[in-house]
């Protein structure tokens, strides 16, 4: 399992839980389940976000996430 | 590669002249205005003098009457039915039904000569019908505010919100309350700043080209070619791969040519003209009206605060107007503020709020600056309040690797604690101050991003090399990533030659843009020429007749890995190159990838100010800026933008911003009110490169360019109260306001 | 739009007098053509006064004042030693329009002609008594300098008059003049208040004095309640207390977005006191 | 509207154009000399990135009509190094990293070659006061006062 954590204005889609557990091997299985499961999460996840395992920034949807890592979702980053 | 390899540098770390410096200091260097094509027409955008107003009708006839006008356009010649960032980029590239901000395009001309061009864009005739406007965040965010537009809120914002609200985020951990009750001191404090413009002297120019066919090409000043040919073909709904984007030399971006305005408008032109060229080139009342300021901010702001110096909980609410359309930073504001903090209990909660202003662009760690401002500043009057060093409590506070950031991921290698001895260390912090001089000091941070990058690397036939990159260079990054080769390849710096490409010759590269050049570029660079040396050592183990492996890379040669290989002396780069022909081909190497291991950067700055007590002038007396590099390439660069941040932000802080009239027109579009800091303002800007490796680069790098400009803002206003005793929580601290300030306090 | 290069005054103004549409005249042209570039005031006909003899020059006059032509630049006025010595206050209110570059081409008749009642060389002219030879299509009639402005970008001239020479009085003994100006940054901006003071010493005691304020009004402002604050006075506390009383009394300004009523009236005190305290050390004999 | 015919002296080469009296002296150079080297950053006189010489004066060529030039003698950044040899200025700026985008620093070097011919030995303050009208928005503008001043010294060296 894997744990995401949300901020929080997200809970409002996922019946107010911070982080949700996922089964998932790469970032992007564990964006389709976080859908699947809430699905008001669509939209927000389509807008572009950016996901953090473990500190690091990962741009790539195919990485794999290890069993125990820590992912954050967070808005889109770039810079100036 | 291991990155111990490169703990002893021939070339990293030195101070070489730029590769582009003798174009550069004999005008030859062209920039967006200064390249011209056969058959080119001049182009002039007609702009809405209001706030916000329906346009009731274009007329172009008196202008299309004139004898070498050849076309015009309007939002009727830009396809219809785009949605999200494309129609947000369309409607800022000329309006449709509504005017939204003074200055907002509402038609063009195309026509042969620059004079001609611009009385014919004076002789079409617009008719608005005036709207009621808001420009101010806090009117802005109103629930009776004038609607910007219905619909624009994303998911979200939750119903119920105010019309003009059009992201919301709250994020954080731990319990605030709490934590607020553990305290010996809590404050709450509001702040406010005013938008402010990247003020880069180059306006932005382009010429374009584009026939019937959908094929087209353009020079521009940009700091992403890519970025211009995707948002270009979006708005224009062409293919991208139709569009050639040729970058100029750019003349300053800082974020705000990461995007477009005028561009379409010159292949929308060129094509209603048959496929002649359409050169546009922007006045600096257009820049500023017209193209990306940051955000305004206001800000609420509440800490607590230990005797000892802990920071107990922490808690900020910031809204932010980023113009007529969502983007304002608040998200990144609120990410930073408390970011060099290592924080059990924090809140954040934001609002992005439309108003009838221009669309925000990226300025230099977009966001970073508010939010520091408002936190750095709380700090500073706690600090002062319960008699705590400010640096020490920074210290006791500062985050170090490992620890969770205030926005929930953990740290990696990161170099603050080290900064702030560095800071702490300075002479300048020893200095006696006199009588209406203050000292003042404040940290700041920026993430630091990755982004597509693709670089390509040839081997030339006599051993020379060439590199193709996509990321413009605006303050050196050709300079940085030639050392950085060299020094992989074992060759001269002056054997590499770094050329900035148009789209056509590589993977598509996302803009120099989030301090990203020289890390990311570089590291592309640095593998890149990883697999040439991987290529040039197999042709040495083929021509020795021994296996690839048995062939190391030593000082630009290829010689065998020790006594096993057989006795073969070094083949050298120039060997390898010269007979390239006759081993296999050309040897290059390339990478492409969103490169991974970016190292985030913080700095901290301190200020000595005098203030003048009758006039409300503060002087900048001393200024230090301290960062963490990572490691810096070419440190007179480095250095470059430590101070060309810095001198940003003491212009935000004390007498930048945009000032609107009461219908909602920009007073100030010039230099001559839009005061950027000149060179008597500024003292030397005395500087201390912090050194933590980053181990996400090869060399170490982090990005350096943007942290630079956010601690100016706090680290002024706590020097403001060092010196005359007045708190200032509404940017800019001008002669005015601070007089207003000490006057009020009596 | 028409260029025309006449070669004396008097054709100028019968250019000028004969033209239907909008006429400008250009000496050192650094407001005429950020107006022309802006697309705000594009001239029919432009009247290029710099090829009129004597423009250039700074000559005594036979009362022992000086005479500057119109297209003297600030450049020219700083490096003009004896000018300089006599009236300082003039000179670095000129000096101070503008950067390096501008001074090589503004000059003290356009900064007067631009009517803004900011502008940094005025103040000085009005406090030194300054006239100026004003030459019509009828002939030539001399007008003191702070009856020239008329509005925010206004000049009492009528249609087809034009200035042709600036007259400055002769400085006499025992006399200085200062200009001080407050700006946000330390140079390149336009005058938030700006402060001309110029006096006259009969041993440590102020016995002339004249007061001009820039940018609190309308027009650049004779102030003779801030003159009479100080005559008759060694420049004491009390006297420098009174001129800024008198000086601030004196403002009527506008908000903007170059300072605000508050500001101006309270530093417009401020500047009149610190003016003052150089026009008396210059008077006293300081050469700084 | 017609043009007018133009004789000047641009760089010691005589050059002659045609110019709408509405043209400005910046406009004329770039569009119709095709020397680019001076650059618009404001058009109001506020940037100096448009800085040359008419007739030795310092000046913003964005402030001058291009039918102003007429017999005068005019200096621009492509005339300042002498053949392939850079001015010291040109040079020292390379060697202090005194450009960063390179666009304002035309100006600045034809302005700072105008002050040190008028004073090889200015302080600090008085290169920042020369300079203040020319805008640069990268540097803070240490790197480019102390490239100035190092070239002063340089010069000054030379002329001993």
């Amino acid at each position: 399992m894997v744990a995401v954590h949300l901020w929080s204005s997200l809970t409002r889609f996922t019946d107010g839980a911070r982080v949700v557990e996922v089964e998932a091997a790469t970032v992007a299985e564990a964006l389709k389940q976080l859908v699947e499961t809430h699905p008001g999460l669509g939209p927000i996840l389509d807008g572009g976000i950016s996901v953090v395992i473990d500190g690091e920034m990962v741009p790539n949807r195919h990485t794999a996430i290890e069993p125990g890592a820590e992912v954050y979702l967070m808005q889109r980053l770039k810079g100036g | 590669m291991a990155k111990d390899e490169f703990r002893e540098f021939k070339l990293v770390g030195t101070r070489p002249d730029r590769p582009d410096g003798l174009d550069k200091v004999t005008g030859r260097a062209r920039y967006g205005a200064d390249i011209s094509a056969p058959g080119m027409l001049w182009g002039a955008v007609v702009r809405s003098p209001h706030a916000h107003a329906r346009i009731v009708s274009i007329d172009p006839s008196k202008a299309l009457a004139l004898d070498g006008v050849k076309a015009v356009v309007t939002r009727a010649d830009f396809p219809e039915g785009l949605t999200g960032e494309d129609w947000n980029l369309q409607e800022n590239t000329i309006a449709g039904e509504r005017a939204l901000y003074d200055g907002h395009a509402v038609a063009a001309v195309a026509a042969t000569s620059k004079l001609l061009a611009e009385e014919a864009a004076r002789l079409i005739a617009v008719e608005y019908e005036v709207l009621p406007h808001v420009i101010d965040v806090d009117d802005a965010i109103k629930p009776d505010a004038p609607v910007i537009r219905a619909g624009a809120a994303d998911a979200s914002v939750p119903e119920g919100m105010p019309p003009n609200v059009v992201r919301y985020m709250d994020f954080g951990r731990g319990d605030v309350e709490a934590g607020f009750a553990e305290a010996d001191l809590v404050m709450e404090r509001s702040y406010k700043t005013e938008a402010t413009h990247q003020g880069y002297i180059e306006p932005h120019a382009c010429l374009g080209q584009l026939g019937a066919d959908g094929k087209g090409e353009m020079w521009v000043c940009t700091q992403g070619q890519w970025y211009i040919r995707k948002m270009c073909t979006a708005v224009l709904g062409l293919d991208a791969s139709q569009l050639r984007v040729t970058p100029s030399e750019i003349g300053g971006g800082f974020g705000g040519k990461t995007t477009i305005f005028m561009e379409p408008l010159s292949l929308a032109l060129s094509r209603k003209a048959g496929g002649k060229p359409v050169k546009i080139v922007m006045s600096r009342s257009e820049v500023l009206r017209a193209t990306g300021p940051t955000a305004s901010a206001s800000m609420d702001v509440k800490i607590g605060l230990k005797k000892d110096g802990t920071i107990t909980a922490a808690r900020a609410e910031f809204r932010m107007q980023g113009g007529a359309f969502p983007g304002a930073p608040v998200d990144m504001a609120l990410y930073c503020c408390f970011a060099p903090y290592n924080l059990t209990n924090v809140a954040h909660v934001g609002y992005d709020v439309l108003a009838n202003r221009p669309k925000c662009a990226a300025y230099r760690a977009p966001g970073s600056p508010m939010g520091a401002f408002a936190v750095e500043s709380l700090l500073d009057e706690m600090c002062r309040a319960l008699k705590i060093d400010p640096l020490q409590m920074r210290l006791k506070n500062a985050v170090k690797e490992g620890d969770k950031s205030s926005y929930g991921p953990r740290f990696g290698s990161i170099g603050l604690i080290e900064t702030l001895e560095a800071t702490q260390a300075h002479p300048n912090l020893s200095i006696k101050l006199g009588p209406n001089q203050g000292r003042g000091i404040a940290a700041g941070y920026w993430f630091n991003h990755n982004g597509e990058t693709s670089v390509s690397l040839a081997i030339s036939e006599d051993g020379t090399a060439q590199v193709s990159v996509g990321t413009p260079d605006i303050g050196g990054s050709r300079a940085s990533i030639a050392l950085m080769t060299a020094e992989t390849l074992g060759i001269g710096y002056e054997d590499v030659r770094v050329n900035v490409v148009e789209t056509g010759a590589l993977g598509v590269n996302e803009p120099t843009h989030g301090s990203r050049a020289t890390f990311a570029s570089g590291k592309a660079a640095v593998i890149a020429a990883g697999h040439a040396i991987k290529e040039m050592c197999r042709r040495a183990a083929t021509e020795w007749g021994i296996e690839p492996e048995a062939v190391e890379w030593v000082n630009g040669a290829a010689q065998p890995a020790g006594p096993n290989a057989g006795k073969h002396p070094p083949m050298t780069i120039a060997e390898i190159a010269g007979k390239m022909g006759q081993t296999g081909g050309p040897i290059s190497g390339h990478h492409e990838s969103v490169p991974e291991g970016v190292g985030a950067s913080f700095g901290c700055h301190v200020v000595d100010v005098e203030v003048d007590p009758e006039t409300g002038r503060t002087t900048i007396l001393r200024y230090l800026v301290v960062q963490d590099a990572g490691r810096a390439i070419h440190p007179a660069y480095v250095e470059g933008q430590y101070q060309g941040g810095a001198a940003q932000g003491i212009g935000w802080a004390l007498n930048e911003a945009y000032i609107y009239d009461d219908k909602g027109r920009l007073a100030n579009p010039v230099f001559l009110d839009y005061r950027i800091p000149v060179a008597s303002d500024l003292p030397m800007i005395d500087t201390v490169i912090v050194e933590v490796p980053n181990p996400g680069h090869p060399y170490g790098v982090r990005g350096v360019g943007e942290t630079g400009i956010t601690p100016p803002l706090p680290a002024i206003a706590n020097a403001i109260e060092d010196a005359v005793g007045v708190r200032m929580a509404h940017l800019p601290m001008s002669p005015a306001t601070v007089l207003a300030a000490l006057k009020a306090r009596g | 739009m028409r260029y025309h290069t006449p070669s004396t005054f008097r054709d100028a103004a019968q250019i000028a007098a004969g033209a239907s549409g909008v006429t400008r005249f250009l000496a050192g042209g650094t407001d005429v053509l950020v107006q022309l570039r802006a697309g705000a005031v594009i001239p029919d006909d432009l009247i290029d006064l710099k090829k009129i003899a004597g423009v250039y020059d700074i000559a005594r006059t036979g009362d022992g004042g000086w005479r500057i032509g119109i297209a003297v630049p600030g450049i020219a006025l700083g490096a003009h030693e004896a000018l300089r010595a006599e009236w300082p206050g003039v000179v670095e209110g000129m000096e101070l329009v503008g950067s390096t570059q501008v001074q090589g081409r503004a000059t003290l008749t356009g900064n007067l002609c631009n009517g803004s009642p900011a502008a940094d060389s005025v103040p000085g002219l009005v406090a030194a008594g300054a006239s100026v030879e004003v030459t019509g299509p009828d002939g030539q009639r001399t007008v003191a300098v702070q009856d020239i402005p008329s509005g925010p970008g206004k000049t009492s001239l009528k249609p087809g008059e034009l200035i042709s020479a600036i007259l400055l009085p002769a400085r006499g003994d025992h006399a200085g003049d200062a200009y001080l100006r407050f700006i946000p940054r330390s140079e390149m901006d336009i005058a938030v208040v700006g402060c001309a003071v110029s006096l006259r010493l009969d041993g440590d005691t102020v016995t002339e004095a004249r007061v001009a304020l820039g940018a609190v009004a309308p027009v650049v402002k004779l102030v003779p309640a801030a003159a009479q604050a100080i005559v008759g006075t060694a420049l004491d506390d009390a006297a420098l207390d009174k001129l800024a009383a008198a000086a601030s009394a004196a403002c009527a300004p506008i908000d903007d977005k170059r300072g605000t009523i508050a500001f101006r009236t309270e530093v417009a005190g401020v500047l009149a006191k610190r003016a003052a305290k150089i026009a008396y050390s210059r008077a006293k004999g300081d050469r700084a | 509207m017609s043009k007018i015919h133009v004789t000047t002296v641009v760089n010691g080469d005589a050059v002659e154009f045609l110019a709408d009296p509405r043209e400005t002296l910046l406009d004329c150079l770039r569009d119709r000399l095709g020397l680019t080297g001076s650059k618009e950053g404001c058009g109001t006189g506020d940037c100096g990135a448009c800085s040359v010489r008419l007739d030795g004066t310092l000046v913003c060529s964005c402030l001058v009509l291009g039918v102003e030039a007429e017999g005068k003698q005019i200096e621009t950044i492509e005339g300042m190094a002498d053949g392939a040899t850079l001015h010291p200025l040109q040079r020292k700026f390379i060697e202090h990293a005194a450009l960063q985008c390179g666009f304002c620093t035309p100006g600045i070097l034809v302005a700072a070659k105008a002050l040190l011919e008028r004073n090889p030995d200015p302080t600090e303050e008085e290169v920042r006061f020369w300079l203040a009208g020319n805008l640069c928005r990268c540097t803070g503008y240490d790197k480019i006062i102390r490239a100035v001043l190092d070239a002063a010294a340089e010069m000054r060296q030379e002329a001993a």
